[in-house]
């Protein structure tokens, strides 16, 4: 048996798949890392303290979208209603002038409520796509409803823990990392989250395998409706009111933050960790090209040119298969540098479809 | 009809780990399984045989809890765990993720994965089925052997009354499947029952204590594993006399030139492999799997590049860029994996038929339905390809089924010169192999060339006219196929110098 | 041998989801017909079907991605780049319609061949191929506008999108449509390329294996996309009679609505190009009924939301598992 | 309200980084965030206040543009980058009058003046706004279309999209008017993005479920142009309509007076483009310490059938905004270029 590895490895308490997942990510990390400290040299206005706030403010609401996003993503969905649980979490931060605990208790209470919505959805076979389209506008509809225009007044005790910053670093940005890293632990290192990628890799094996699939991807369109309703909130913190349209970006803006983190479109490969990474590269991004004054219709083609390569530089990185959107049933060009066991292990994944 | 009611069981009624009670089950047009009733004792291995499309992974998924029945019911008095006939593994977690997976040891008591303990189960559980893979390998990393034997593993972790082994040995080598003998003993020996699923014959009557025979959804024949004949067991499968498995070899034609010549090729683990494939001859590879012999298979009908030295097609020199250029001259490729590499499963079986040949068949490039039913009626007959429709979608045949649309995919093909087959029978009943084997011996007779690459000896040593036994990327000796002997083989192919 | 189903009922268990979709858009229709003042006229049916012949078209092109495998989420910003680069050719001329048009096609094949590479080549998930194309087609749009569209319109092509086809009922740009329609689906259900097309779709390893040209056929799906999009770009900006670098922007995700709604899944090789047709009406006419009960904005959101969900349930229901769900 | 000039000149003795605000003569750094370049009125704000910039190049040292693509987000983030660089004032039009408002203060506390132009924002610390008011713009077309139709008549209604402002704003101005008719009847709403394809889709559907209507008020002449071709498409003929300074409107009103159509007419409600240049205007005043009106609203005359002849520009796109400050050299540039 030439194939036999009885390589001891060193018994961490991390999986070797949690580990394995932020491999990919080192990339974009090293990139973001080496912008942010050239950039911190080259140019005045964006170590300005200013900046920097402004950019870890920006930052927060990204964060918690995006990660959410992931974990939906990781389940081989995708989330497009984001965007409207956010713009919905406002207008309900600013519209009931109740307390601040019962605020969040409101607004979390209503992200649950939203993603399980979506979750059972997909759970009865819907589409996630077009499910989350449904209650894309259905959330907009409502937030509309209760808010029909921008405004409203944030309850004070709120916007206070809110708007806190130490010396240059917003609270809600701290918080924004520290949820980030707890989703991330409960993706990798629970039982949902095993069963997570196990429903993302392969739906019908893991209902063979008589994984608890339902209540796995119940829980990951909820925790997406929850983080959402909770970027809603870190985006209080820049907007101090309420807006039935503000979050309309981040559908698209939170897919490309997760994708950009290496999380892969065919499900079940990725970390949530490395949309930290991801959301810096991006904000960089925006930040960068606004502060060299091009102008934004030039921020667009530099957006996607970056995004396309970051993606090829994926590719490059040799690990093509987690990227293949296109190339459902483990098709991989043939001629690569795997040698058979490669191509043994995608029969194994195509062996599913 | 027969009933297996108290026939092979001989235990009371009391000690029935499973009883299935009238189980019927329709898919449309299909009648997958009909009316069937069993028991089985405790500790009993039971094999399930059949022809391909006889309903017996239907039947399994129904004993599972997987399928809900049409009508009647199956009791399993506890657990039962299931290795499926096609893989169902998690490629991108690790092997001991995969085993322990839905039942990961925890820190706590409900929290956080214990990954070190888990590490320890699924080892404990590897070592109970004696192999040794590394618990931290990706799967996707690992041979389909090793591949199944992780599967086996974490459904016997589960400590299951009830082991369902749905074709477990299909891709495995002779040692492994001892290996598997020796734990489904061991189980045995534990009380739980095994119902074992092969179309391998030596094997069934290696396993079994009792045998029960499915034709066409309902249940033949069953009984004690020793009321049964390999020619009676074949008989009641196939419904007629099977007279010979292998059809005749014909003359050689050793004067012909070659029409495919591998000249000390190598590239992607195989080094210095040098062959031919005259007209009318079956070239066999033989080896171990993980050994290199895919490749050859790959490299010579264009699925993978040539790195050094050189192949030939009618003695000039071709490069073979994509399967695409060795499709136009002429040679055909039938992958192992059929689901994932050889079949559009979405997609009907006409569909699946003609995908190679469209151009061919329909030279305006405008679709005929009436060309396409003139030239596929007669391959779907040739090859006893049991159907609802055309218009079927391909991913509800059975397994063997779906081998034969591979397969015939190329009886379509007019200019049809060299069929290189990887693992063709693999999962396929002996009635069906009996066909396809007979359309090989056809087809050789017609002059076309046969690269056969399997992991079944006998198979090459029924079929082919030389065979290269492969170790470690390179051809380690080449037989005679008429007087080859397993023996033979097995030394040449795990290494042992002469 | 076993009896054997008819072909034609195999065929159609085969598209069941087919069935149910058209089920759903004449149950809408009926509802419309019930619901609105003069809904049961042909002539109020053909005139709202001829004046959404623009999404009609885009969904065409966004189904034939869907069944290649991949997804197109750039028809929008193609959509409006054929708006702004075909005034700019007609420079509000009659005389320059040809060339306005044939300039808008040519840039949409453009478009789409670009997203096909790197989808196909560079092995990029068609999401964000698609949607990095579409953000960098409307950056190129707006440096060559600054914001404001060259040229114009010209008055024939306006003319036509409220014209019917001679003295009949039928508004010519419903006809656009179907020929459209009529054309794609000659390709994909008459000829090899579209049997080819298929197989690649539903499997692209075994029909590369079988000898199609993969890349090819998924670089013809996003060409054949583009170039819907470019004609439903110039179909829209006829229809409103001046050029916008944003009035298709809600193209792209009704594009994809239409096609799921019309039984195609995003898995690759399963659905029919005739679902698109559905999948349209079905938003057409549930949107013209909530405008015409005058049911407020923010509850025609919800409304819309829940019947594409209802819908899809529904469908779910009656055509069973099998396609279109997160696993395969 | 307070005049902003002390508080510029204070800010600017306070803030040691701002050496060129005391010097009356000096010349400024200016911040421009431009909103939005998606429309043809958009385009062609920033085009007024780019030209007004030229004009006056000897008091600008330089002008910072940013660009906010109608995303609050964006713009927040933008007008921040603007503080980092320590312009000497931002001139910006809110997108969302709450959500800019800590940006304006956070503005401000950095000693930077903030000038908002066609919009307003949700606090009283700007230094000044420039701006049509949308209640006065929904208010004017309403009232002339209750005259048009002597009091009474059935009428539809183009709105923009829910939860802006602006949309708000303006049918608030005109449902004021037609609360206090009560033989003026709604009958039928939509909201159409201001979109011409949109509208036109919106009135047919209107046409079809209420085919007796008398006249259409409109929130802008994007939206008036399609209400005019879904009524020529139905083969109906065409009613009073509300509509905007748009020269597409003009030049169809304009054929439409020629061709003698008695039963249409129409009136353009400005929203003068020009309040980019009076922003800069006003900005360059503060800088150099003037005194300035806190809330500068523009509302000037509407285009009547009497006075049309004087805008329309049947030489230039339907997609230029008449009753504009651009010379016709810029103007050709903005078209051709
Ligand atoms: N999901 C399904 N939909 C429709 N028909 C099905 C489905 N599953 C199985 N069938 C049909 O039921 C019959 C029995 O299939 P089954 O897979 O049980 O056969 P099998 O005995 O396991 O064959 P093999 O030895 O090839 O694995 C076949 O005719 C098959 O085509
Ligand atoms: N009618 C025919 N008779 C004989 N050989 C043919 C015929 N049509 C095609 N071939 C051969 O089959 C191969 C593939 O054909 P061709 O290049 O026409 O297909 P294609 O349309 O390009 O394929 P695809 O549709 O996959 O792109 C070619 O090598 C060609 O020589
Ligand atoms: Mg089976
Ligand atoms: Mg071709």
């Amino acid at each position: 048996m030439s194939a036999l590895r009885a390589t001891a490895r060193r018994s961490s308490p991390l999986g070797t798949t949690t580990l394995a997942g932020l491999k990919p990510a080192f990339f974009i990390t090293l990139v973001s890392i080496v912008a942010v400290v050239i950039a911190a040299i080259m140019s005045e206005p964006f170590r300005s303290p200013t900046n920097v706030e402004s950019l870890l403010f920006q930052m927060a609401p990204l964060l918690l979208v995006a990660a959410g996003q992931a974990v939906v993503i990781t389940t081989a969905g995708i989330d497009l209603s984001v965007g409207s649980m956010m713009s919905l979490a406002t207008v309900l931060a600013a519209a009931s002038s109740s307390s601040a605990a019962l605020v969040i208790a409101i607004v979390l209470a209503v992200g649950l409520a939203g993603g399980l919505g979506n979750g059972l959805g997909v759970v009865s076979g819907v589409n996630p796509l077009v499910m989350t389209l449904g209650t894309m506008a259905i959330f907009r509809g409502v937030a509309l409803l209760v808010l029909g225009q921008p405004g409203g007044i944030v309850p004070p005790d709120l916007l206070t823990p809110l708007t806190t910053v130490f010396g240059n670093v917003p609270l809600t940005f701290l918080l924004a990392v520290g949820a980030v890293v707890l989703l991330w632990l409960a993706t990798a290192e629970t039982r949902w989250g095993r069963a997570l990628f196990a429903v993302g890799g392969d739906e019908g094996h893991a209902r063979r395998a008589r994984l608890p699939v339902k209540r796995t991807l119940l829980i990951a369109y909820s925790v997406s409706g929850m983080f959402a309703a909770l970027a809603g909130l870190a985006l209080v913190a820049r907007i101090y009111s309420g807006d039935p349209n503000v979050g309309d970006p981040f559908a698209l803006d939170s897919i490309t933050a997760a994708l950009i983190g290496g999380i892969a479109v065919t499900g079940g490969r990725g970390s949530v960790l490395a949309v930290i990474p991801a959301v810096l590269l991006l904000a960089l991004t925006d930040n960068l090209l606004n502060l060299a004054g091009v102008f934004s219709y030039w921020q667009y083609i530099a957006k996607g040119v970056i995004l396309i390569l970051t993606l090829w530089a994926y590719h490059a990185a040799g690990r093509p298969s987690g990227l293949l959107a296109m190339a459902r049933g483990g098709w991989r060009k043939p001629g690569g540098s795997s040698g058979a066991a490669g191509s043994s292990g995608s029969a194994a994944k195509g062996a599913a479809s | 009809m027969l009933d297996a009611n108290g026939g092979p069981s001989a235990g009371p009624p009391s000690a029935a780990v499973l009883v299935c009670d009238a189980l019927d089950k329709r898919y449309g047009a299909t009648h997958a399984v009909r009316d069937v009733s069993l028991t089985l004792a405790a500790g009993r291995t039971l094999a399930l045989m059949g022809e391909n499309g006889a309903g017996k992974s239907t039947l399994m998924a129904m004993i599972a809890g997987e399928v809900k029945p049409g009508s009647g019911s199956a009791t399993v008095d506890g657990f039962v765990a299931v290795v499926h006939q096609e893989l169902s593994l998690f490629a991108d977690l690790t092997v001991g993720e995969n085993i322990c997976i839905g039942r990961e040891p925890r820190l706590l008591g409900r929290g956080p994965v214990n990954n070190r303990a888990l590490r320890t189960q699924a080892r404990a559980a590897l070592d109970r089925l004696g192999v040794a893979i590394d618990v931290d390998t990706p799967v996707s990393k690992l041979s389909p052997a090793e591949q199944q034997l992780v599967e086996i593993a974490r459904a016997v972790a589960l400590d299951p009354a009830l082991l369902i082994l749905d074709e477990p040995t299909s891709s495995l080598e002779p040692s492994q499947v001892d290996l598997l003998h020796a734990a489904t003993e061991r189980l045995k020996a534990a009380g739980t029952s095994v119902i074992f699923v092969s179309h391998r014959l030596e094997e069934v009557f290696r396993f079994a204590d009792e045998i029960a025979v499915m034709r066409s959804g309902a249940l033949v024949g069953a009984g004690p594993a020793s009321d049964f004949t390999r020619e009676s067991l074949v008989a009641s499968m196939v419904g007629r006399e099977l007279e010979q498995l292998y059809p005749d070899r014909s003359a050689a034609r050793p004067d012909a030139a070659p029409i495919l010549t591998f000249d000390a090729v190598g590239g992607h683990g195989v080094h210095d492999v040098s062959l031919t494939v005259k007209p009318g001859q079956i070239v066999g590879i033989a080896g171990l799997e993980g050994h290199g012999q895919h490749v050859v298979a790959e490299l010579a009908a264009g699925v993978r590049r040539v790195r050094s030295g050189s192949i030939a097609i009618d003695e000039t020199r071709a490069k073979l860029r994509s399967p695409r250029e060795a499709i136009a001259a002429g040679i055909a490729f039938v992958p192992p994996d059929r689901r994932s590499s050889g079949l559009m499963l979405p997609l009907s079986i006409a569909e699946n038929l003609t995908v190679a040949a469209a151009h061919r068949l329909h030279p305006s490039r405008l679709l005929s339905r009436a060309v396409e039913q003139r030239a596929i009626a007669p391959v779907a007959e040739r090859l006893r390809l049991r159907y609802a429709s055309m218009e079927q979608r391909v991913g509800e045949l059975s397994g063997g089924n779906q081998q034969k649309v591979l397969f015939g995919r190329w009886l379509l093909v007019p200019n049809l010169r060299l069929l290189v087959l990887d693992d063709p029978t693999r999962g396929v009943d002996v009635g069906a192999r009996a066909e396809i084997y007979s359309v090989l011996r056809e087809l050789a007779d017609r002059g076309v060339g046969v690269l056969l690459v399997s992991t079944d000896m006998l198979e090459l040593i029924g079929l082919a006219d030389e065979i290269h036994v492969m170790y470690e990327g390179a051809v380690r000796g080449t037989v005679p196929g008429h007087s080859a002997t397993e023996e033979e083989i097995m030394t040449l192919a795990s290494g042992v110098t002469a | 041998m076993e009896r054997r189903a008819s072909p034609l009922r195999a065929r159609l268990l085969r598209s069941r989801e087919l069935l149910v979709s058209y089920g759903l858009a004449l149950a809408l229709l009926i509802a419309f017909a019930i619901a609105t003042p003069g809904g049961y006229e042909p002539d109020r049916i053909l005139t709202i079907l001829g004046q959404n012949a623009q999404l009609g078209i885009a969904a065409i092109g966004q189904t034939v991605v869907l069944l290649s495998g991949g997804l197109d989420l750039s028809i929008g910003p193609v959509m409006n780049m054929a708006s702004v680069v075909s005034s700019a050719g007609m420079r509000g001329q009659d005389g320059n319609i040809a060339q306005g048009v044939a300039l808008a096609i040519a840039c949409g094949a453009g478009v789409g061949l670009v997203n096909g590479l790197l989808v196909s080549r560079a092995k990029i998930p068609p999401l964000l191929a698609t949607l990095a194309v579409g953000t960098i087609v409307q950056g190129g749009y707006y440096v060559y506008t600054e914001g404001q569209p060259k040229g114009g319109v010209a008055p024939g092509l306006q003319s036509a999108a409220d014209a019917r086809v001679f003295d009949t009922i039928v508004p010519w740009w419903l006809v656009l449509w179907i020929a459209v329609w009529v054309v794609v689906a000659f390709l994909l259900y008459r000829t090899t390329w579209g049997r080819r097309f298929y197989a690649a779709g539903a499997s692209p390893r075994a029909a590369w294996l079988s000898g199609v040209a993969v890349s090819r056929y998924v670089v013809g799906a996003y060409v054949l996309s583009g170039i819907c999009a470019a004609i439903a770009g110039v179909a829209l900006t006829a229809y409103t009679g001046s050029p916008s670098v944003s009035g298709a922007d809600s193209y792209t995700l009704q594009t994809v609505a239409a096609a799921v709604i019309g039984g195609v899944a995003f898995s690759g090789g399963i659905g029919r190009l005739a679902g698109a047709f559905a999948g349209v009406s079905v938003l057409v006419f549930l949107s013209t009924i909530l405008d015409t009960l005058n049911v407020d904005s923010a509850a025609q959101y919800i409304v819309q939301g829940a019947v594409l969900i209802g819908m899809m349930v529904v469908n779910r229901r009656l055509a069973g598992r099998g396609s279109g769900s997160a696993g395969r | 309200a307070l005049t902003v000039a002390g508080c510029g000149s204070s800010s600017s003795s306070s803030s040691g980084s701002a050496t060129t605000r005391a010097d009356p003569g000096g010349k400024f750094t200016i911040g421009y965030d431009v909103y939005w370049l998606g429309n043809s009125w958009s385009t062609q704000l920033a085009e007024e206040f780019r030209a007004a910039a030229e004009r006056n190049r000897d008091s600008i040292e330089k002008v910072v543009y940013t660009q906010s693509d109608n995303q609050v987000q964006k713009q927040i983030s933008n007008v921040q980058s603007m503080i980092s660089r320590r312009v000497d004032a931002i001139i910006m039009t809110p997108i969302s009058p709450s959500a800019s408002v800590p940006v304006i203060q956070q503005a401000n506390r950095a000693g930077i003046p903030v000038i908002l132009v066609a919009g307003q924002a949700d606090t009283r610390d700007t230094a000044a706004e420039v701006r049509a008011d949308d209640i006065v713009f929904g208010r004017t077309g309403a009232e002339w279309l209750v005259r048009e139709l002597g009091g009474r008549g059935k009428i539809y209604v183009l709105n923009g999209l829910p939860g802006f402002s602006t949309d708000t704003l303006r049918w608030k101005g005109a449902k004021d008017v037609f609360d206090r008719y009560p033989d003026i009847e709604v009958v039928a709403d939509a909201h159409a993005a201001w979109d011409t394809a949109r509208a036109k889709t919106a009135v047919s559907n209107m046409l079809a479920a209420h085919p007796e209507v008398d006249g259409v008020w409109s929130q802008g002449g994007a939206m008036t142009l399609g209400a005019i071709q879904a009524f020529r498409a139905a083969g109906k003929p065409l009613v009073p309509m509300t509509g905007e300074n748009n020269n597409g409107l003009m030049k169809v009103w304009d054929s439409l007076n020629r061709a003698g159509d008695r039963r249409f007419d129409s009136i353009g409600v400005v929203n003068p483009t020009w309040v980019g240049s009076e922003a800069l205007t006003q900005t360059l005043n503060l800088l150099r310490g003037d005194e300035v009106r806190k809330v500068n609203l523009v509302n000037p005359a509407p285009i009547t059938s009497d006075n049309l002849a004087d805008y329309v520009r049947t030489d230039l796109p339907d997609s230029f905004w008449v009753d504009t400050r651009l010379d016709d050299a810029q103007i050709r540039a903005l078209f051709d270029r």
